[in-house]
């Protein structure tokens, strides 16, 4: 509970964090950029786990493991994508997306 | 009276084409001609001894000559309608049996001399044994749809008979045009038969014809576009009947039929087959009397009329003599139509329908004579055309001889039998419609002229080049002409109407001898003219010829006929119909067909951008995705 | 083990021993033996049934029934009546015939033969099936070897054809498919349960807005298999590459399947249907008949003009199968069975032609008379059985079609029977053109003076094809009695 | 609580352990026997796979958040069986390409966990244990695309995945988040108390449907499916194409018919037009693929478009029909993978182009191929059409004749192009053909097994009798 802020003022904050993600993760060239932009599509959605059980289910921390969690597995997700774009690196010498497009149609 | 040898006569010549039919390799030429023959031999027996039995031994009860049949189902349709084969035994079936037989058996005989070291021998034996069979069974139908079966049987050996020297285009082509023309004409058979069918419920001959049967009584029930259904029915029949039998306008094939070996135009395009169209008329002839007052019968009368004229005009301007005989042919067909179409049905009003019979039975005779003549002097001089012949009376004797007598009938000469039958004709015609007498009188005049014009052109005139000097034929051919020519002579004397006539019951003829007088003497009279123009090649008949101008012409090209139904075939029904038809079904049905097969691959190679590769579009669709399926559906729920 | 299945595993054992052949030599007796078998087996049946049929009234006898799918009531259900018998006679006979003919097949024989089988099995399994599943299942069985015969033993753009063969009766199938599952839903309308069983549905009388809906579906999904018009022109392509015997199974006897199927779902089982819809299909079906006789004429290659008169023959048995009456059905039947006979030694003689002089296009041959005369002579017949001689099977079909079409009174029907009775003569017409050019005439060309006599298996297989036909032409009354009492419950079902 | 109630989880449990032997082993093991690990994988897996069918009781743990019933169960086989096969069929290959670079142990623990993942995902009874699995199954999989490291496309198709994989589970996340602000809870069993046709609810319940319909590969969720497919190993691509769809398929099909029932006005609707969608997308690209796995991955996505008609029905026999349907789809594409694995395995080729010819010198493998085809295609007698049948059994009986009639449209279709494969080894000629060769014993016996079970699985009907009896345990 903080106060003089609204569960729907942090929400809009949160929607926004989720776009401001998206737009990254469409807009970027560079993998790692792509990478963060996922970061913050996760921690939006990380904050409203939270922020939805302190407004509105105080007695129970269901939403604040699960945020727990998602922190856990957001790690592990991104050290895999980071190890997988070093493998593609050594290979291409590059982490720009436009060079993951030999397969198409 | 027993009549169960009478099946024998049809099944006689049906094994013998069976056993020459399947062993015609193995079956030496000799032998299956003897086979041929002596089968033959039996049936024609058999006829004749039938005939005796029928009309002397058995004779009338109370008046009249009773119909006898024996018949077993063939095949049902429903519960009333069935296909019955069987025999019908009946004055006008037992007169047809001994016609067929007698003129089958001399074209049988006539065939071993003619057909000789031809390759084909036996299949050629084979055949007429297989129409000897189907004619038997035609004349012996118990119903309309047995006639029919048959009908088509001796339509297909006429083909296969038309079309014997099969290597020649020009048989090919008259078989086809035979085969084609009358099964268009049993088109109109069929629906008529099928009208027959469905509204009096039976085939059968001997339930149609009664005079106080439903099916004559009830004509009227049913109407369409004016007439009675069954009137319609009948004409239609009369079209499948007019057919066979040539009648304008479906003469056309007939001519061309000449194609065939000559003994073949003698039995099938002379004496049996194209009579059919008659023996159909006379066979349905109270049917045809009695439904709404005869008027089928009156369209029958002036087709018969018309044909008998318009075949006996063409006739005087061939010069090949099988079509000259194929063309008096169909005038004399065309006359008998006309006699039936003037007949009344009850004791002498029936004349008409006797004369039409007994003019079948003596035209069989001796128009099988011209032919069989015809055949002999083509023999000799191995040509069809009148200009390379002429002066061969002094080889071949014996054919000049019959030839001149079946002339002679023909023309309606007493005492020859070809009178006395055509004399009837005209009385018949005399009593019923003045028009149709004069036609008939004129056309018997035009008779005489043409039949002695190709007389003289062959036998007299001056004497042409034959590069080897032609003989009379071996006996094996001049012994049928022999035979006939005697038949020709005798024939007329038979009292017909005792035994044929409408009501079975017969009744006394007597020559009418003022009008026998008119008709001898318009045939004495074309014969004189004929003479005058060629007795002696002279070119009296050229300068008429051109004196008339546009209409020889014409009449020499049988009015354009032939034409005229070739464009209508091959014009408009090849070209203008089936071949666009053709087209239209690979262009644009099976075009739909495959187009829609294109279409789809075509639109795969369209949409193949939308997996662009980009890792980040597939987000796009991704997101943007969920994002309009919610926008809808929660637009969907709050509107 | 019953009569009936015995159809099916015959076969499956023929295909058991066929995998283990390793020539050419083997693979064709072996598949010989196996479909004299099968035809033992029908003739046996034919009798068999004759004298069940004299006990036993019920509307299909020899029946037997195995619970497959309970859940959704499927059953493998097996019974036949005097119609499927005679067609499985018919198929019987013409696979005996399709393995005679291709004696010489030597590119993978054993393959060849397998699929052949497979194909009958698929025929078999059509007719002796009363469970609307099962006869699916069978029906498509039937279709998809057709794919392979065409597609590797074919001539010609065989792999074109193939396909389009394939997917257009496929796709047939599928809108059959929605048409049986609708039946199925509606089976039961009288509160009893859901069912596959024909007999069973037969009983139901299924709401009429259901069947408007479902009959074309279903009458479609059959029709295209007989070449419906505008649904046809898989055919003549399909045949023109086909191997022969492909070619005679398919028109003698994969194409029957549409028109029984019609009969006994789309006519049986939903007759208002039927009558509601039946001018759209009457019409269709008329065209097809002339429509396929007229664009025969002008055809040059044996085997399209074939093609087309299949469907005008075709044609004239669904139009038949609209008459609604008895007689016109019963001819609907015979005339499938004749057409099958007829068009498979058509193709069979084709096919020998056209190994002797490697062209099927009639303007390049002439005088075949006079070098192959058995082989000619057949054709001839074959020709005047195909144009409606009396004596040979067409002419019974054909009066039987014309005489119950002209049953009812009805002005359009009449004008449609009198159109559909016009192709006497066009058939006529087309056949005698190419009897005229082929056989008869001088001969085209040289090389054909030393053609290749005919051999005693093409001879074999020439003869077991024509006996039926002029059996059934002499004499047609116990056949056509067979089938009429048969049709007795379907016409009772109708009213 | 005490541990024998472990054995309702003891698929995972023994799962697990085998994971911690194989990476003993992986450590005790001296390079020289390094190969041996391949065979002791697969024999211990054999084994786990035969547990498996042992019965036992059902109940839920942790409070609900794990729990099992007789369909979850069978399902769990129904993937171990799968798994199984897919082993034997990429034995040789593991044996040849990876043991090489002392890489099998690194497969297996892979692969393993991944299919752990899936365990957990579809025995979850509450979001996180759902979530934890979907991840659990996703990341060791992108790990394994990327696993030919020598190969570009390999390590692209790695990229693509992790990152589509990363979006999806972060909306679905934002989902599930919006799903908790409604219901207030994560237990399936609690939000289907309180559930309720709220805008919130249905964004929410949307965003998390596209997280499952990415891994489903439906269609607008679909693109990364292709790319993956070609670039990863063929072995890993038979995995996403079989194993993780049919999981996500079983779950979602759970959550549907169990938690979001009253939601069914919406997921119906939506179902439908995706299922249209998916057919016609998948069957249009299909149509012109060269590639065998490309082409496979579309005809995958297609078969996905059909699956959604039983979804649709969301009742018993929904269920029965997709359970089915999967296990005969498994087998199919099994089969077919299997078939361009050993081609592939002998002569590096993946084209349809280099199947020309193929039943001339190899006459089993087509055999085999174009048994799976038409499995897939749904023509009888083959399982494949029963399947489908069933499906479009199950969609008729609602009455969506119409759907089901685009449907069959679209089996015409795709018949087109798997007739094209078999066009190419059938009716085709070449004079490259691929050469006669002999597979090793596990690919054989891995086709043999799925030719097998293609034949009878579909005839054999009291499998879908069980099946139907298992479906009720879900209602």
């Amino acid at each position: 509970m903080i106060e003089g802020i609204t569960i729907y003022e942090i929400l809009t904050l949160t929607t926004i964090l989720f776009f401001i993600g998206v737009y990254g993760f469409l807009t970027r060239r560079n993998l790692i950029s792509i990478l963060i932009s996922v970061e913050m599509i996760l921690n939006a959605s990380v904050v409203n786990f939270v922020i939805i059980n302190k407004y509105l289910y105080p007695d129970e921390l269901q939403g604040v493991l699960f945020s727990i969690f998602i922190i856990a597995v957001a790690a592990a997700e991104t050290a895999l994508a980071v190890a997988i774009i070093i493998n593609l690196y050594r290979q291409i010498s590059s982490v720009e997306v436009k060079d993951t497009e030999v397969m198409k149609y | 009276m027993n009549i169960g040898y009478i099946i024998l006569i049809p099944l006689i010549p049906l094994v013998v084409f069976l056993v020459l039919g399947i062993f015609n390799q193995k079956i030496k030429p000799s032998v299956s001609g003897y086979v041929g023959v002596f089968g033959l031999l039996v049936s024609a027996a058999l006829s004749l001894y039938a005939a005796y039995q029928y009309f002397f031994v058995f004779g009338k009860t109370d008046g009249f000559y009773q119909t006898f049949s024996e018949k077993t189902v063939w095949m049902n349709f429903t519960e009333i309608l069935h296909i019955d084969m069987g025999i019908l035994v009946d004055p006008i079936s037992v007169m047809m049996l001994v016609v067929v037989s007698v003129v089958s058996l001399m074209v049988h005989i006539y065939s071993r001399g003619y057909m000789k070291g031809d390759d084909g021998y036996t299949k050629f034996f084979a055949f007429l044994s297989l129409f000897t069979f189907s004619m038997y069974g035609l004349v012996l139908a118990t119903n309309l749809f047995q006639i029919y079966i048959f009908w088509e049987l001796v339509g297909v050996s006429s083909y296969l008979l038309i079309g014997y020297y099969y290597t020649k285009t020009t048989a090919i082509a008259a078989a086809k045009k035979a085969f084609i023309v009358t099964r268009f004409a049993d088109f109109g058979f069929l629906i008529g038969i099928l009208i027959i069918g469905y509204y009096t419920g039976t085939f059968d001959f001997e339930t149609l014809n009664n005079p106080e049967g439903s099916a004559i009584l009830n004509w009227a029930v049913t109407s369409f576009m004016g007439l009675s259904v069954i009137t319609w029915a009948l004409i239609l029949i009369f079209i499948g009947g007019a057919g066979k039998s040539a009648m304008f306008p479906f003469h056309i094939w007939l001519p061309d039929a000449m194609e065939g070996p000559t003994p073949v135009s003698a039995l099938i395009h002379a004496a049996t087959m194209v009579v059919a169209g008659i023996f159909l008329v006379a066979r349905l002839f109270p049917m045809f009397y009695f439904v709404e007052n005869g008027f089928a019968l009156n369209i029958v009368a002036y087709v018969g009329a018309f044909s008998a004229l318009f075949a006996a005009i063409i006739a005087i301007t061939q010069n090949d003599i099988k079509r000259v005989l194929a063309f008096s042919t169909m005038s004399q067909l065309g006359y008998m139509m006309l006699a039936l179409g003037v007949s009344g049905y009850e004791g002498h009003d029936g004349v008409g329908y006797m004369a039409s019979m007994f003019h079948l039975f003596t035209h069989a005779m001796f128009k099988a004579l011209l032919f069989l003549g015809a055949g002999s002097v083509i023999h000799a001089v191995h040509s069809n055309f009148l200009k390379d012949m002429g002066g061969l009376r002094k080889y071949m004797p014996i054919t000049n001889i019959t030839f001149l007598i079946a002339a002679l009938a023909i023309s309606g000469v007493p005492p020859f039998a070809g009178f006395w039958s055509k004399d009837e004709i005209l009385v018949a015609a005399y009593d019923q419609n003045k028009l149709i007498y004069y036609i008939g009188v004129f056309v018997a005049g035009l008779t005489a002229f043409y039949m002695f014009r190709i007389y003289f052109g062959i036998f007299w005139g001056k004497e042409k080049y034959y590069e080897h000097k032609p003989k009379e034929s071996p006996l094996s051919m001049t012994f049928p002409l022999m035979v006939l020519a005697f038949l020709s002579i005798t024939a007329g004397f038979i009292p017909f109407s005792e035994f044929i006539s409408a009501d079975k019951a017969g009744f006394e003829a007597h020559l009418n001898y003022p009008l026998a007088a008119i008709a001898t003497l318009v045939g004495v009279m074309g014969i004189m003219l004929a003479w005058v123009f060629y007795k002696k090649e002279s070119s009296l008949s050229d300068r008429y010829a051109n004196a008339l101008g546009p209409f020889y012409k014409w009449a020499s090209d049988k009015f354009y006929f032939d034409e005229i139904y070739m464009f209508i075939t091959k014009k408009i029904l090849f070209k203008r119909v089936s071949e666009p038809i053709a087209k239209f079904d690979r262009n644009y049905v099976d075009g739909t067909m495959v187009g829609i097969g294109n279409k789809t691959v075509l639109t795969s190679e369209k949409i193949k951008g939308l997996q662009s590769g980009k890792v980040q579009d597939y987000a796009f669709a991704f997101i943007a995705g969920a994002v309009i399926i919610g926008l809808v559906f929660i637009y969907l729920l709050t509107s | 083990m019953d009569i009936l299945s015995l159809f099916i595993i015959v076969p499956l054992l023929t295909i058991a021993v066929l995998v283990f052949t390793k020539s050419l030599k083997q693979a064709r007796v072996v598949s010989m033996i196996g479909s004299f078998i099968q035809l033992g087996m029908a003739i046996n049946l034919v009798f068999a049934y004759l004298k069940e049929r004299a006990i036993n009234q019920d509307i299909m006898v020899f029946t037997r029934d195995l619970v497959w799918f309970e859940q959704f009531n499927i059953h493998y259900s097996v019974g036949v009546d005097g119609i499927s018998v005679a067609l499985l006679l018919l198929t019987s006979i013409v696979v005996l015939a399709g393995v005679f003919i291709s004696w010489k097949m030597y590119d993978l024989p054993k393959e060849f033969f397998i699929s052949l089988i497979v194909l009958s099995i698929g025929v078999y399994g059509f007719f002796i099936t009363i469970d609307l599943f099962t006869m699916f299942v069978f029906f498509e069985i039937a279709v998809i070897p057709m794919y392979l015969l065409i597609g590797i033993w074919g001539s010609g753009p065989k792999e074109y054809s193939a396909m389009k063969l394939t997917l257009m009766l496929m796709g047939a199938s599928a809108v059959l498919l929605v048409g049986i599952l609708g039946i199925y839903y509606n089976s039961d309308a009288d509160g009893g349960v859901l069912t596959f069983n024909i007999l069973e549905i037969a009983k139901v009388n299924i709401p009429f807005e259901a069947q408007k809906l479902f009959f074309p579906l279903t009458f479609i999904g059959f029709a295209v298999i007989s070449a419906l018009f505008p649904f046809h022109t898989w055919s003549p392509d399909g045949h023109a590459s086909a191997p022969t015997a492909v070619s005679m199974l398919h028109a003698g006897v994969l194409m029957k399947l549409g028109g029984y199927g019609v009969f006994r779902v789309a006519m049986y089982l939903l007759p208002e249907g039927a009558m509601d819809w039946s001018w759209v299909f009457i019409l269709l079906s008329v065209i097809g008949v002339v429509y396929g006789a007229f664009s025969a004429i002008k055809q040059t290659d044996l085997k399209y003009i074939n093609a087309y008169s299949s469907v005008s023959h075709l044609g004239l048995v669904l139009f038949a199968l609209l008459m609604l009456n008895k007689t016109a059905w019963n001819g609907a039947i015979i005339q499938s069975l004749s057409h099958g006979f007829m068009t498979a030694l058509f193709f069979a003689l084709i096919g020998m032609i056209y190994e002797r002089t490697h062209t099927r296009d009639i303007r390049k041959l002439g005088g075949l008379l006079k070098v192959i005369p058995f082989i000619s002579v057949i054709y001839v017949i074959a020709g005047l059985a195909s144009l409606g001689l009396p004596g040979f099977s067409g002419f019974v079909a054909e009066m039987n079609i014309f005489v119950g079409a002209f049953q009812n009174d009805d002005i359009f029907i009449r004008v449609a029977t009198i159109l559909s009775v016009s192709v006497i003569v066009i058939t006529a017409v087309y056949i005698l053109r190419v009897v005229g050019i082929m056989l008869m005439g001088p001969i085209r060309n040289d090389s054909y003076l030393k053609l290749e006599r005919v051999t005693w298996f093409e001879k074999s297989g020439i003869l077991l094809l024509l006996i039926p036909i002029v059996g059934i032409g002499v004499a047609p009354l116990w056949l056509s009695d067979m089938i009429l009492e048969s049709l007795q419950p379907f016409i009772q079902g109708l009213l | 609580m005490d541990l024998s109630n472990f054995l309702l989880m003891r698929h995972e449990v023994l799962l697990l352990v085998i994971i911690l032997l194989l990476i003993i082993a992986e450590v005790f093991l001296s390079q020289s026997k390094k190969s041996s690990i391949v065979h002791l994988a697969i024999f211990l897996f054999g084994i786990h796979t035969i547990i498996g069918f042992l019965s036992i009781d059902y109940g839920s743990l942790f409070g609900g958040m794990f729990h099992t019933n007789a369909l979850i169960q069978f399902f769990k086989n129904i993937l171990n069986l799968g798994v199984f096969i897919l082993l034997l069929q990429s034995g040789d290959w593991l044996q040849e390409k990876i043991v090489e670079q002392y890489r099998g142990t690194e497969f297996f623990v892979l692969l393993f966990s991944s299919l752990l993942g899936m365990y957990f995902m579809i025995s979850a009874g509450d979001f996180l244990m759902f979530y934890l699995g979907l991840e659990l199954s996703t990341l060791p999989v992108a790990a394994l695309a990327a696993l030919e490291t020598t190969k570009r496309i390999s390590s692209e198709a790695g990229i693509k995945l992790i990152l589509s994989a990363a979006l999806a589970s972060g909306t679905s996340l934002f989902g599930i988040s919006m799903l908790y602000a409604t219901s207030g809870s994560i237990y399936f069993n609690d939000i289907i108390e309180v559930i309720t046709l709220s805008n919130l609810t249905i964004l929410g319940f949307i965003l998390f449907f596209a997280g499952l319909a990415f891994k489903i590969s439906l269609v607008p969720f679909h693109f990364w499916t292709a790319d993956v497919y070609e670039g990863a190993p063929i072995s890993i691509a038979s995995y996403l194409s079989v194993i993780s769809k049919g999981a996500a398929i079983f779950i979602l099909m759970i959550l549907l018919f169990a938690v979001a029932k009253p939601l069914m006005p919406v997921w119906e609707n939506m179902v439908y037009g995706i299922a249209i969608l998916t057919m016609f997308i998948g069957n249009l690209f299909a149509l012109r693929q060269q590639n065998m796995k490309r082409f496979l991955a579309f005809s995958s996505i297609a078969q996905a478009g059909f699956i959604l008609l039983g979804l649709i029905i969301g009742n018993q026999l929904g269920t029965a029909t997709i359970v089915y349907f999967v296990l005969i789809y498994i087998f199919s594409n099994l089969a077919a993978f299997g078939v361009v694995q050993a081609i592939s395995l002998q002569t590096g080729k993946e084209n349809m182009k280099d199947y020309e010819g193929l039943y001339r010198t190899n006459p089993n493998v087509s055999l085999v191929m174009m048994l799976a085809l038409f499995s897939l295609a749904g023509i009888p007698p083959v399982a494949g059409f029963f399947g489908k049948f069933f499906l479009f059994t199950a969609a008729a009986s609602e009455g969506y004749y119409l759907l089901v009639f685009i449907a069959v449209v679209n089996v015409t279709i795709s018949l087109y192009y798997y007739l094209l494969v078999v066009r190419a080894m059938f009716l085709r000629k070449s004079d490259n053909a691929i050469p006669h060769f002999k597979s090793k014993i596990y690919m054989r016996l891995g086709l043999l097994i799925t030719a097998i079970g293609i034949l009878v699985l579909g005839i054999y009907s009291p499998l879908y009798e069980y099946i139907y009896e298992l479906s009720k345990t879900l209602y």
